[in-house]
């Protein structure tokens, strides 16, 4: 099966035009293929996760708040309007490719527009407000990654450490997600000046032909990438164990019993509140 | 710095060789239709396929004729004063028909006005109403929306659109060429489409459509879909009737606006009125707001240009075709007051 | 589907040689030189290209399709009727009208302008009626009588009277665009046979001339209507 | 009424219209049914594509798909491998470009930059690449599709005056203006022409201030000259209007597509094409073949139009020749309607500043003119030279200034078109012409008069010290019989702007003039015992019927009934004298003279050997009636008697010997000939005192509807000065049919090209709009004065040309009177333009360029 349609241009040389759209049908079934076989491990086949060692005397752990604070309300808000914006996005794409026809261009630009500016946001909110380094993974994260596997295969392993603010799947997720948001914002904000939009003059002449083949075809990729991940993202905040992170992307806090069991109160600190400081490698 | 590149030949001579498929009757047409799927075309008069083919542009395996399936010929009047026309009934028998002519001369007209006449002596009502538009970049087989790609060519700083559309644009700004198509919505005809399910009839306001809904079609007719027939009520019987064309040359030439009205006029006051223009978007537009503010009013020259004004009061002209909005509103005008002939 | 005929004469000889008007087509000029043959075919004009008839033969693939066995695909072989004589002829799915007559009966009066239905010089009568036979498939005009210019004159070689119009009026110029003009008023003329010259003007509308000799054709067309009167009440 | 001086010129002038009664005991200036007629009324007559030969292949072309693009491969491997596929001809294939020597001795030297047929570096889009021939048409077209090209896209330029600008792009490599002029510095006075070059020419943004308000911008010119104080022409205006207009690219979209099938027979090359001239095509393609004439055969008995796209049309018949060369075997080249846009010729537009100062009484006291034209990527079109000539001979301004330039752009090729320059500076003029007349408040009929030429005017600029002139100009007669017979001032009284409902008439009048003969050609024929007179005609048939039309001089002078006159024509192998193009409007003129001298050649040899016979002096004898007559006595001898005589005589008489200045080509066929008969055989060399022109006074009423922009025209006439009518019926069809096209350009005809892409998006013809009958006038009407021109022994002029202009700008001028100044700057005028207009209460400027 081919990935990309090519079609001959005025001057009759080939370009791409868009990505097969078989592809949609491909990610879909990528991403519940995902989840089954997920549900199925976890049902059957999972252990128990067991952390190194106590994670914080009684003491120090009653210190601590009943309620942590996981997401700030502004962080909250992001995360919800870009949802938004991203299903209305992937809807209004790939419905009217399976036959679903309605008109739908407009939606989809609009959506489009409110994805970026939430996206720029983000960007400034994360690096000036917050701790911008807790969401990449680290050295860390890919030993415990490496000594869990190991485990999970029941081989001997020493145990892994308990999370920092985010656990090391969400820091893959939101690189994943990174990559493949970027990608389709970019491309869709060039992809602004060919629809009929109030504040552009449509001009397909800004890139040569062959440019704008890649920017469609990116634009098609990183979008049936999203169908996938997407279906992902949302089967695990639909996943018992995980509701209390589903939560606190509501309400904005965990439990402190939750916080103890899955965090490292040292890669995430919180006793000072000061989100904002670094953790203390003192081991 | 050369780019170089190696191009494809590009010829559009000479039609491809294909397989020619002459059924006697629907059934076998629509058999044909599903054995060759997206490989198949239907041919009714072949005016508007042969530049397809010829241009090599559409490369069927098979090529189904409807010329010998009897069933699609004619014109049959209805109890109670409407008439059914076969979808391969010729214009020129459509404009002939003496029911027609008595009762629905909107349409004989229309069709009348439409291409040359040795078209109209082999061109079918059922083609001319579904003929693909006529923009001239899609015509050259440039990949463009329409086309399945992802650009309009005819909207950019640089393209010749005098003859696209002012109106219902998506990224496609062509328009529907056809010249009994307004006719049709306008008289509130039902198309009859039959396909391997079975026989529908949609309104024809309904059966064409925009590129906001489907960009690469002008009807609701998908592949294995056949235009049967084409029925029209008897709800505008006899109405008073103005059908106007405007084009650049006065034969062999496609609308750059037509307009299609029925009235029914009662002391000298608009009672029901359908409005109808083409030329102007990708399907026949009819013009709901201006029916709905003028029924009621007197059939004058204000009301007229009033009428004229609400018409175009959503038009959005291109680059080069600003004129087609006086054009339109001048239209209108003249379909209101116009005092039947 | 297949016509019965069409499978008969498959294999015949007849079916292979293209058939023409004139005495000088390769059928009847066997046992010529090539020399010969090529002043023969010259002088006389008309003899069929038969490399254009022959594609099938020599590329099979086509032919084998032309006879599929879904219902109504068509046969390759098939009988036409023009200027009132049956003519038997090879013709491919995609063949035209206007090719199946210049190209394989030799009947060149009908030009090809634009091969895109638009100027009108490929214009014949199928029963009777105008139509441009470059946009007509060959394949579809079985059983349907063809007229074309060729077929006017009676065999005494008296002229039409649209043609004696024109010859009285020294109607048109370069003539290129004459046969289809006629073909159309001849057509029209069957339906309106007392037209005024605005009338006749929408009857010939779908054929152009370059030579935009509009205002003597119509002159010579007039006089060929009144001509016509004349002839059908004789 | 009219006033009594115009009811005086009109009583004296001999007019020739529709409905003039026939004279029996003529032939010049009567009906007659042409040789051709009956062949074309019954389909038999033979164009090129209806020629047939065993074992003909078919050739179909490889277009380019880029405006402008270097080769740098072709790989036709796949293609040739394909059964059925015979040859693929690229450029390579092809002979270089020979130099070429005139009839008249001037050596043309090859142009190393001009079209070759097929390109390895395409100049427009649709140029020829390669060409493939195979068994048949559907092979052919399937194997073009698996030529594999590789291109290099280089800039390209569709637009002129944006080749101008600073930075602009060039249509070729080399620049974007041909270096060396032609018609500027006659070729006649030199032996040799200059090898011509493309240099660079751009204007400075100075230059362009203005052009967005629509004022044409002006800069450095390829060519300049005038006469007269310009400056204080200007000075001394009541009047001074400084217009710019935009005239149309138009193809010429000749009905019959430039076909052609060509063989080799015993080392000649035979050739069947759609051509112009007969004659002069044969050392045309002699050239491009590199071969001698005497081996080359042209058929071309019936072409399906030319208006001066297929003078010879040679380059692209080369093409079928070759590909028959590779092959063994004859090869039909079927061009399409399609090929046909790209390879078929166009008219170039011009753009043009004219400023124009005017006298209170409307006399044009100062012109000065600057033309831009929009060249095509080859050989240099004369457009822009020929309009300034037309202008100054048309008008008369007293003063004068010319300046132009042809600038290369990447669209098809041009080549002259019916009234080449002539219809683009009228068609500049007019508009000025009628703007002027409502300023000055004089009628617009009075103020084309007070410009007309009269007698032996003098055209064009001053070659030391001395201006060129016309032969003899009637405008003014034509203007007045066409008032009178228009009835000019009662229709502007009553209609002139007259309303009703939505719809406006208005009236309009326009001049028009073209150059119209040539001479120095040879007249050859042979009166053989049978008593018949076998007529050699190199004219081509292409619906002027002057192939025939002019022997009926001959005929007449020698007293032979046309029943008796055989004409053969339109294929070299039958011995054809040297004849002119057939093109130009040359030919009525040219070849009456090159007639009445063989006739004259004839006349003397029967009086010589009726004085053998019967004594006395040669000049005692007349010829008249088929017989010899002794003046004021009997007959002594029929011309059959005579031919046989001839041929007992030999020398002279039967043409053994032949006369030392006819042409190489005449000498070949009448020694071909000789002993058949008693032969006229002469070349022309009557003496004329200036430049034949030809003129035509054109009048038309519009019925504009303001509410569409839609418009009619409700009458049109047209009456000619032509010198003496030969062919009443065919003078009438040039007046009328040539005026049509004229009205094209008018209404509708138009180039559309996409200026990014480079591309033509107008391509067929409900897209190009060439007229249709429904566009021809309700009513039209011709005329033409029958006055020979003072010069020449026969005073038959060419009419070909002369109607364009007028059938356009009659139009134009009775739009803008029904609809005032300022309604449109350009042609053609469409209802857009007129709606905007209206709409905006001022003309639309949507910039400068023809094709949109």
């Amino acid at each position: 099966m081919h990935i990309i349609q090519w079609a001959a241009n005025p001057w009759g040389q080939m370009v791409p035009i868009h990505i097969a759209w078989a592809l949609i049908w491909v990610f879909a079934i990528a991403g519940l293929t995902f989840l089954i076989v997920h549900a199925i491990w976890v049902r059957y086949f999972a252990r128990r996760q067991e952390f190194a060692g106590p994670a914080l005397s009684p003491g120090a752990a009653a210190a601590l708040p009943a309620k942590i604070e996981r997401h700030s309300l502004a962080a909250r808000l992001f995360h919800w309007v870009m949802a938004a914006a991203m299903l209305v996005l992937l809807f209004t794409a790939f419905l009217p490719k399976v036959g679903v026809r309605f008109s739908w261009v407009t939606y989809h630009w609009v959506a489009g527009l409110i994805l970026l500016a939430s996206i720029v946001f983000h960007i400034v909110h994360a690096s000036f407000f917050q701790n911008f380094g807790s969401i990449w993974p680290d050295k860390s994260d890919l030993a415990d990654a490496r000594n869990r596997t190991l485990r999970a295969l029941g081989r001997s392993a020493p145990p892994p450490r308990r999370f920092g603010k985010y656990p090391f799947e969400n820091k893959l997720y939101h690189l994943i997600i990174v990559i493949a948001g970027l990608a389709v914002a970019v491309t869709g904000a060039f992809m602004l000046f060919r629809v009929e939009t109030p504040f552009l003059a449509r001009n397909p002449y800004i890139l040569s032909d062959m440019t704008w083949g890649f920017v469609y075809v990116l634009h098609g990729l990183a979008g049936v990438g999203l169908i996938a991940l997407v279906t992902v993202h949302i089967y695990f905040a639909l996943r018992p164990e995980k509701l209390p992170i589903t939560k606190s992307m509501i309400f904005g806090s965990i439990s402190r019993d939750h916080f103890l069991e899955q965090h490292d109160p040292q890669r995430w600190v919180v006793s000072s509140g000061n989100a904002g400081a670094g953790p203390s490698r003192a081991d | 710095m050369a780019i170089v590149r190696e191009s494809s030949a590009i010829i559009r001579d000479v039609m491809p060789a294909f397989e020619l498929f002459q059924p006697t009757s629907i059934e076998e047409a629509l058999s044909v239709l599903a054995q060759y799927g997206t490989d198949a075309w239907v041919l009714a008069g072949g005016i508007d396929s042969f530049d397809w083919l010829k241009d090599r542009i559409k490369r069927p395996k098979a090529v189904v004729d409807l010329g010998r399936i009897r069933e699609l010929r004619g014109v049959r009047e209805l109890a109670g004063g409407g008439v059914e026309i076969r979808a391969m009934t010729t214009l020129t028998d459509v404009v002939l028909h003496p029911a027609i002519r008595k009762s629905f001369k909107l349409l004989a007209d229309a069709a009348e006005s439409a291409a040359s006449p040795q078209i109209r002596n082999q061109g079918t009502i059922g083609g001319n109403v579904s003929q693909d538009t006529r923009c001239w970049y899609y015509r050259s087989g440039f990949p463009c929306y329409r086309a399945g790609g992802n650009i309009c060519y005819a909207d950019t700083p640089y393209g010749m659109n005098r003859e696209h559309a002012i109106l219902g644009a998506a990224r496609c700004v062509a328009v529907s060429p056809s010249d009994s198509a307004p006719a049709m919505v306008a008289l509130e005809a039902k198309m009859l489409v039959r396909n391997s399910n079975g026989e529908r009839a949609v309104n024809a306001e309904d059966y064409f459509i925009g590129p906001g809904f489907d960009i690469t079609r002008m009807t609701v007719l998908k592949q294995g879909d056949i235009l049967t027939a084409i029925r029209i009520p008897s709800a505008w019987a006899n109405a008073s009737f103005y059908f106007e064309k405007i084009s650049d040359r006065p034969v062999w030439d496609f609308p750059i606006v037509n307009i299609a009205a029925a009235k029914v006029i009662s002391g000298g006051k608009i009672r029901r009125i359908r409005l109808v223009v083409n030329g102007v978007a990708a399907h026949p537009w009819r013009l709901r707001q201006v029916e709905e503010a003028v029924t009621g009013q007197p059939a004058d020259e204000q009301t007229g240009a009033r009428a004229g004004e609400l018409a175009i009061a959503d038009a959005v002209p291109l680059q080069h075709n600003g004129f087609k909005l006086p054009l339109m509103r001048n239209l209108v005008k003249r379909a209101i007051c116009a005092t039947p002939a | 589907m297949v016509p019965v005929f069409a499978i008969q004469f498959w294999n015949s000889p007849e079916g292979a040689v293209p058939m023409s008007d004139n005495p000088g087509s390769p059928a009847k000029s066997k046992g010529l030189t090539r020399r010969e043959v090529i002043k023969a075919a010259v002088a006389v004009g008309g003899v069929s290209a038969s490399a254009y008839l022959f594609r099938g033969y020599i590329f099979g693939n086509q032919v084998r399709r032309a006879f599929g066995s879904a219902p109504g695909s068509m046969g390759r072989l098939i009988t036409l009727n023009v200027n009132g004589r049956r003519r038997h002829v090879d013709v491919m799915p995609q063949e035209t009208l206007a090719m199946t007559l210049r190209y394989k009966l030799g009947l060149t009066g009908t030009k090809l302008g634009c091969d895109r239905a638009e100027c009108g010089s490929c214009t014949v009568l199928l029963d009777d009626v105008p139509h441009y036979s470059c946009s007509v498939l060959t394949q579809t005009v079985r059983n349907r009588k063809i007229l074309t210019i060729e077929g006017l004159a009676g065999p005494d070689g008296t002229l039409h009277p649209v043609q004696q119009g024109i010859v009285e009026q020294q109607g048109f110029q370069c003539a290129f665009c004459m046969s289809g003009f006629i073909m159309a008023a001849i057509g029209f003329l069957k339906v309106n046979p007392n037209p005024t010259r605005e009338e006749l003007a929408r009857g010939v509308s779908g054929n152009l001339c370059r030579c935009t000799d509009y205002h003597k054709i119509l002159d010579a067309l007039m006089r060929g209507a009144e001509l016509s009167r004349g002839a059908s009440h004789a | 009424m009219p006033d009594s001086k115009q009811e005086g010129t009109a009583a004296q002038v001999p007019l020739v219209t529709a409905d003039t009664p026939a004279d029996k005991s003529k032939l010049v200036g009567q009906n007659y049914v042409t040789p051709d007629l009956f062949a074309k009324v019954t389909g038999q007559a033979k164009y090129a594509e209806d020629f047939r030969a065993e074992g003909m292949l078919f050739a179909k072309l490889l277009l380019s798909p880029y405006p402008h693009a270097r080769i740098l491969e072709i790989d036709a491997s796949q293609a040739l491998a394909m059964p059925g596929v015979r040859a693929v001809l690229t450029m390579k294939d092809l002979p270089p470009p020979a130099d070429y020597m005139t009839d008249l001795g001037v050596l043309i030297k090859a142009n190393p930059l001009g079209e070759r047929g097929l390109a390895m570096e395409p100049l427009y889009q649709g140029e020829p690449i390669a060409a493939v021939a195979a068994v048949d048409e559907l092979t052919a077209a399937d194997a073009v599709e698996k030529i594999r090209v590789t291109y290099e896209p280089l800039p390209f330029v569709i637009d002129p005056l944006a080749s101008l600008r600073p930075g602009g792009p060039n249509a070729r490599v080399e620049g974007n203006v041909w270096g060396v002029l032609g018609p500027e510095a006659p070729v006649g006075a030199k032996r040799t022409t200059p090898v011509p070059e493309v240099r660079e020419i751009k204007w400075t943004e100075e230059d362009f201030r203005g052009y967005d308000e629509g004022k044409m911008p002006t800069g450095t010119p390829t060519g300049e000259w005038s006469y007269g104080d310009v400056e204080g022409g200007f000075k001394n205006a009541a009047l001074v209007l400084d217009e710019s207009f935009q005239t149309p690219n138009t193809s010429h979209e000749c009905l019959e597509t430039r076909t052609s099938m060509a063989y080799w027979q015993g080392g000649k090359l035979h050739l069947f094409g759609s051509t112009q001239s007969t004659s002069q095509t044969v050392p045309a393609i002699a050239r491009w073949m590199n071969m001698k004439p005497e081996d080359v055969v042209l058929v071309s008995e019936y072409t399906g139009g030319g208006y001066g796209s297929k003078v010879t049309s040679s380059v692209h018949l080369i093409i079928p020749a070759m590909l028959s060369k590779k092959c063994h075997a004859p090869v039909m080249m079927r061009i399409t309607r399609e090929d046909e846009n790209y390879i078929g010729r166009a008219r170039p537009s011009l753009t043009g500043r004219m400023k124009a100062g005017f006298g209170p009484d409307g006399r044009l006291l100062a012109l000065d003119m600057f033309v831009v034209a929009d060249n095509g990527p080859y050989d240099e079109v004369h457009d822009t030279y020929i309009s300034g000539q037309i202008v100054s001979l048309l008008y008369q301004p007293v003063a004068m200034r010319w300046r132009g330039i042809s600038v290369l752009t990447n669209t098809p090729p041009r080549s002259p078109q019916s009234s080449p320059g002539g219809l683009q500076g009228i068609t500049l003029m007019e508009p000025v012409l009628a703007k002027a007349a409502r300023r000055l408040k004089i009628d617009l009929l009075a103020i084309h008069r007070i410009n007309a030429p009269e007698g032996k005017a003098p055209l064009g600029p001053a070659v030391d010290g001395k201006r060129a002139h016309a032969t003899g100009c009637f405008m003014k007669e034509a203007l007045d019989q066409g008032a009178r017979r228009f009835q000019w001032e009662e229709r502007r009284k009553a209609n002139s702007g007259k309303r009703n409902g939505s719809k406006i008439r208005g009236v309009g009048v326009s001049s028009s003039s073209f150059k119209s003969g040539s001479k120095g050609f040879d007249g050859l024929f042979v009166i053989q015992p049978d008593g018949k007179m076998y007529v050699q005609s190199g004219i081509g048939n292409l619906g002027t019927e002057d192939f025939s039309d002019v022997h009926r001089v001959a005929a007449e002078m020698v007293g032979m009934p046309w029943e008796k006159v055989v004409v053969t024509w339109g294929d070299t192998s039958k011995h054809l004298p040297w004849t002119c193009i057939s093109g130009g409007s040359q030919t009525a003129h040219a070849m009456t003279r090159a007639a009445y001298a063989a006739a004259m050649d004839a006349i003397g040899k029967l009086q010589q050997i009726a004085a053998k016979d019967h004594g006395g002096r040669p000049e005692n004898y007349e010829v008249r009636n088929e017989r010899v007559y002794r003046q004021g006595g009997g007959p002594v001898m029929t011309l059959a008697h005579a031919a046989q005589r001839a041929i007992a005589l030999g020398g002279v008489y039967d043409g053994h010997e032949l006369p030392k200045d006819i042409n190489p080509m005449t000498v070949r066929s009448a020694k071909a000939l000789a002993g058949r008969g008693l032969m006229g055989v002469a070349r022309d060399n009557y003496r004329q005192d200036g430049t034949v022109f030809s003129f035509v006074a054109s009048f038309a009423e519009v019925e504009i509807d303001v509410e569409t922009g839609t418009y009619k025209i409700v009458d049109f006439l047209a009456v000619a000065d032509a010198g003496r009518v030969i062919h009443p019926a065919a003078i009438g069809g040039q007046i009328l049919g040539r005026s049509m096209l004229g009205i094209g350009h008018a209404i509708g005809q138009k180039w559309v090209f996409d200026q990014h892409l480079g591309l033509p998006v107008a391509r067929r013809f409900y897209q190009t709009k060439p007229p249709t009958i429904l566009d021809a006038p309700a009513r039209m009407d011709w005329a033409a004065l029958n006055i020979p021109d003072p010069e020449g022994p026969v005073g038959a002029k060419g009419i070909g040309e002369p109607p364009v202009p007028g059938g356009c700008c009659a139009i134009l001028n009775a739009i803008s009177d029904a609809l005032g100044d300022d309604i449109f700057r350009r042609a053609p005028v469409t209802l857009d333009m007129i709606l905007t207009s209206l709409e905006n209460g001022h003309p639309v400027i949507s910039g400068l360029a023809a094709d949109i």
